[in-house]
């Protein structure tokens, strides 16, 4: 297809607390063996797009070190192919500022951006899982003639209610859109339509509008292109129905994972190949006396524990008479003979002693942060 | 043109076998293509053993279904083998100037391809089949190549005396020099066998090879031919003797007899082993899941496994589902099967893709005599069905789907 | 196991042909291999199209001396087809349980590699030559197709009706529906050549080349046996008319004439066009120097060459050297070809690595009659020495060293 | 080999103006093709040290875009490659600081250089061109049993002085490194050890250097590691005896390109393959009329005035009647026709109208910014 992809690899703000304190959004790991930035990047690789920018802010060795050179997506290319765009600047007092919104991000990657030879861009973050049909996505821009597509939820996924924060988009009987606020009441009635983040739009007027917020000094997309451009531009909406997790927080990180415990769920999230980097790790080994259920096992993992209602990602150690339950355990975490976990999400490289128990609740998981030693 | 850089060794592997003994399982793709360990193939242990001791230039010499085999190679990329100058070549036979012929022998199949081997103006050769499983550093054995001085040297490994009928046996001297070379002696002088492991210096191998070649009643394999005239020549070859682990897996019973060994603490195979990974091309599926009514003991599983139900002491690849109710044990499961609720699957190594039907027996074993007497491994083929409710008795191969027996 | 994508088109390029017309330029190297346009090789320009037209998976024909072909083409990084799921993969001919063979014509080369177009499941096949030189998108000519729903779409080019009996010629109606193809016609009825690209639907290929293989009469030959076995069988064939430059290099004088016509700005084959790039291996060397007595005119020269003395309408592949007072004119001068002082080169092509001597000529040619007259190119093979002083007249082929004649 | 390579990517002070505006020192085009790391990053590849890290600090976008994965310089790896550090911080206060010296900048990094294999590492700038043999260097820093070893060179390889800013070292007669001091001075006595800036030293004994001196706030390896343990540690000289060329000024950089034009350079400085981006770009085109001498000219030129001691990237044109003389002219700029240059750097993507004029000197070129039209 004749798209650029862009990937915010951040989130302007999130509550994520530890997880992200040493990692940028798009490397924290997700459901076992992924990080969040697998979904929407293998989503573009899925539907042939293979032109692909993501743009980092800071905190994005986790994820240069993850993507690599973009082998595991197919995506070291000669045309195209992927780009970590870590910020620029061109003197140093510039240099110090952080991204104003997400305009001034476009813009300081519009050097590279300009050199790319799509007609079109489809942006997204890496705070949401989907798998969304590109490429009907972008037929129905086309043919609608819009400026700008959003492309929009009123599904609530299995949130309680449309995610704090989250964009609420207005439209008119003909489907242009109108306005848009944010959601701060914790909206839960069903046909809300919240914007997914997920654009399109030509990358010659992307160009354009940039630009020109710039210079009047507008950083935010939603609020300083759509809702300030609403007469101006023809801007539409796409009903995006499939299912879609949205993490911007501790408790919505933990729903996330545990969503994956759900057959249904898997099937629909890995219908498409979701692509990862590879670890070369030997199989799952299953020792005497070991006991699990309803969880999900990564690759290198040995578990002599038992484990229940849990994701368990790679390179996991569970020791004799161990018990996780209700957890997320990330990569290379050692948990020791005799260990009780409920409750709990620990990051990379955690050590767990012997028979250390650790109690969360569902609405508020304890998180122990990379490299801990508890 | 390209600034060729030289290379002090390149590997040409023979991938050419068919492994006929191993039945329904190499119908559609070359020996060294079989599944092995939960997640390799057995040409995987071969190129990691290469890339690990640095050797980054492979020639794989095949002519039998090379397709399975070049796909799965590819680019190298899996072993770090995507070179620039050098990395992993499919040399099949081919067609020149004075016509084309097909590999004769061992032999014969690295000399067609001396042109390729020139381009990297080696000063040693190593040569290596694709048939064992082992975890072998080829650099210290080329040390010890330079530091004897040696023509040629031969992996070698202490196998039981009751077996050496069954491997060519070097019988060397307290420098192990080899004198005599013993192609399955019925009386052995020695129970050191050769692990199919040579490592040539190039230019004595091109003199034997060309000279081999003009012996038209030659055989043109290694062990036949070209060894025993380098004995003859009073060569200096020598034996090194490897310690560790090493199988040949030409057999159901072997193939068998090696991924149990995987699950065995005690054997010295292990495969989690960072300093000496062993690299696949891995599958890309979704990492495995544990479901309600599982019970796994002693077992290896690989992604995109569901598992429902019972597994011991079994090995199971990618992609396999096993339903509520089902029993695997001591078990090989290839990528892609599916074992139906409540079937039994006993002492059995199921091919890639195939099904077995809901309540079905797969290695039925009528506990007759005494414990732990021998039993026969059952097959079951690539992508077959077997019907629910069959029942297919211990040492069974399985080539064609078994029907549903209307009842 | 691995997700495998659906292709909508693959590619399968003929890259079999020794091309002996071409003589010693194709004693070591199949002809897709051959140098052309001062960096490329024949086969850059299908392998370039395909990326171009977003084609990437290309398996490659080949079984004549494939070493260098397969060296080239390696992990298809330069052209960007070092996929993951597809790219290019040399296809040599294989043993399969049944046997093997090699390949008898180009329809049985293909029927040969039905399991690996399988692998794809393609709903198009897309079935090239390596012998030509054009720019072309293939992605238009499917749209053709489709839109036509034809069987095979055969590409035709418009050559001159004084040649038409060199040519397969196709007879379509109004509609471009072919009803006729004459082979080499002496009395053609149209001057629409076949230009060897075909795209079938893959079903129908399969059919056909199916039921062709089970003739046993038949050549197994695309232009002899398949399309006319569809004709008569009333399938739909098109042709689809390609407007632009298309080459055969089959000959000496064609090789000599379309690398002319690189440097001439009124022929349609623009070589520096981005958004249609040729990609080819690139020689890694450091840029070209042009010295203090260099003069040169209308020449195409690449990186590592050293030139010292005088270049007309010339094309210098990388690394060449010409020495002061040395004269190179409408010459072609592959990779690594050096051409002493004072030497004289004209109307020829020095294959890769030749070494011109001191004050020899090259195309030497008594300007008897009228000038303009056709001249013969000489040819001097790879890596041959010409003495110094040595006199080659013109449409000589030099074969073998010429040494200096004492005096 | 069992080493790590870290390379420099930029200078702690040049005098470069323009040239390094917009570009970090090592991706600085040089002799037609290149760019500076292209040469010690090739020597790594050559000596088969293919672990490589680049430390990075600013405007690396360009240099990023040269190196891309690491494909031409076959460093695409699973094991060790090619990686690119951007700056790293934990807290956003952090990130605003520029690394302090390049011990600061080897502590920002610890956490990748730490997990590599590597026993041995060497360091190299990119200011430097070069072509040394690594592999005997290793040896013989193991054989003498020294904790560092400093390459130095007594040559002053053409430059007219020891270039102003080098660090001159002084050993004793054992060949222990005793004392150093900066060349203010433009010594040009022959003898003088001047230090290359290349080192080698244990990852391990590096990972403790760095962490000490920065617990004591000391941010500068020539001072605070050699001149300040002087005593303590081992350290000796390797003499580097091959071509050298020191690019950290205007005129050093005028100079380092003309050398190309000298073929015995020439022939040193290709002896080994030099590896740089692939441009897919066609050869060279020689029009009638055109009049080159002593002349580096690129693939993807079109040339149909006279070029004479000039060094001409790739994709430059140059038009009827125009002369160009003692000038380097960079990547794709155009001179139409009747142009009259000597002693100009033209940057990248310079347009100079027809018929005009641009005259500098040996020791003071004109440098004309990339992008501009004159």
């Amino acid at each position: 297809m004749n798209v650029l992809g862009i990937i915010f690899s951040y989130a302007e703000q999130d509550s994520l607390r530890e997880l992200t304190r040493h990692r940028t959004l798009a490397s924290l790991p997700m459901a076992g063996r992924y990080r969040m930035i697998d979904f929407p990047l293998s989503n573009f690789v899925n539907d042939g797009i293979t032109d692909v920018s993501v743009i980092a802010l800071k905190n994005f060795h986790s994820l240069m070190d993850h993507l690599g050179a973009g082998r595991e997506w197919d995506l070291i290319r000669k045309r195209g192919g992927l780009r970590v765009l870590p910020p620029f600047s061109m003197t140093e007092s510039d240099r110090d500022k952080l991204y104003r919104g997400s305009i001034d991000a476009l813009a300081g990657n519009m050097h590279s951006i300009r050199r790319t030879l799509a007609e079109y861009v489809i942006m997204t973050g890496s705070n949401i899982i989907y798998s969304m049909d590109f490429k009907t996505l972008l037929e129905q821009h086309i043919e609608s003639g819009a400026d700008i597509t959003a492309v929009y939820t009123k599904d609530l996924n299995g949130h309680p209610t449309v995610p704090s924060g989250a964009m609420i988009l207005h439209f008119n009987e003909e489907g242009r859109f109108q306005e848009l606020y944010v959601n701060k009441e914790n909206i839960n009635q069903p046909g809300t339509a919240w914007s997914t983040g997920v654009f399109v739009i030509k990358k010659s007027l992307l160009e354009t509008l940039v630009a020109d917020a710039m210079a009047l000094g507008k950083y935010h997309f939603h609020e300083d292109i759509l809702r300030r451009l609403s007469k101006v531009l023809n801007i539409r909406g796409y009903e995006y129905k499939g299912f879609l997790l949205e993490v911007s927080n501790v408790t919505g990180y933990m729903q996330a994972n545990m969503n994956f415990l759900s057959s249904g769920f898997r099937e629909a999230a890995f219908q498409r190949p979701i692509y990862t980097k590879s670890k070369d790790s030997v199989p799952a080994r299953y020792f005497d006396g070991c006991k699990v259920s309803n969880s999900i096992i990564s690759d290198g993992c040995r578990i002599e524990g038992t484990v229940e209602n849990s994701l368990i990602s790679r390179g996991v150690r569970i020791g004799k008479g161990a018990v996780v339950r209700n957890s997320v355990v990330m990569q290379n975490t050692e948990i020791m003979r005799g260990v009780h976990l409920d409750h709990v999400i620990l990051d990379k490289d955690v050590i767990v002693r012997e028979n250390r128990r650790l109690t969360g609740h569902i609405t508020y998981p304890v998180v122990i942060e990379k490299g801990s030693i508890i | 043109m390209r600034h060729r850089q030289k290379k002090e060794m390149i590997a040409m592997l023979l991938a050419g076998g068919q492994g006929s003994r191993l039945g329904v399982l190499t119908n559609d793709v070359a020996k060294p293509a079989v599944p092995f360990g939960g997640k390799y193939r057995i040409i995987d242990f071969p190129l990691s053993n290469c890339v690990n001791s640095g050797i980054d230039t492979i020639g794989v010499l095949t002519q039998y279904r090379p397709l399975e085999l070049n796909a799965y190679i590819g680019s190298g990329q899996p072993w770090d083998l995507d070179r620039l100058y050098g990395g992993a070549f499919i040399l099949p036979p081919y067609q020149s100037f004075q016509g084309g012929e097909w590999y004769k022998g061992t032999a014969n199949a690295i000399y067609q391809n001396l042109e390729f081997i020139d381009m990297y103006s080696p000063e040693y050769v190593l040569i290596l089949s694709g048939d064992h499983v082992y975890k072998m550093n080829y650099n210290q054995m080329l040390d010890y190549h330079k530091g004897k001085n040696a023509s040629c040297t031969l992996a070698v490994i202490q196998v039981p005396w009751e077996e050496t009928d069954r491997f060519g046996v070097m019988n060397t001297d307290e420098e192990m020099r080899v004198y005599e070379f013993q192609e399955k002696p019925k009386e052995a002088k020695s129970n050191l066998a050769s692990m199919g492991v040579y490592i040539f210096t190039w230019e004595k191998l091109k003199h034997y090879l060309i000279q081999d070649e003009l012996n038209k009643e030659s055989a043109n394999d290694f062990g036949k031919n070209l060894i025993p005239d380098m004995l003859v020549n009073d060569e200096p070859l020598f034996a090194y003797e490897f310690k560790g682990y090493w199988k040949d897996v030409g057999t159901i019973q072997a193939l068998w007899e090696s991924n149990m060994d995987v699950l065995d603490p005690l054997i010295p195979l292990e495969l989690d082993d960072p300093p000496w990974r062993i690299y696949t091309r891995s599958s890309n599926l979704p990492p495995q899941f544990v479901a309600e009514h599982a019970t796994i003991s002693n077992s290896s599983i690989a992604d995109g496994c569901f598992i429902d139900g019972t597994i011991e002491n079994s090995i199971l690849f990618p992609g396999v589902t096993v339903e509520m109710g089902a029993v695997v044990s001591n078990s090989i499961l290839m990528p892609n099967v599916t074992v139906e609720k409540d079937a039994i699957v006993e002492y059995a190594i199921i091919a890639r893709g195939a099904q077995i039907g809901q309540s079905s027996q797969i290695g039925q074993w009528k506990r007759v005599e005494k414990e732990g007497m021998h039993r026969d491994i059952s097959v079951v083929g690539e992508d077959i069905t077997v019907a629910a409710r069959s029942v297919v008795p211990a040492g069974t191969v399985v080539s064609a789907d078994i029907e549903e027996v209307s009842v």
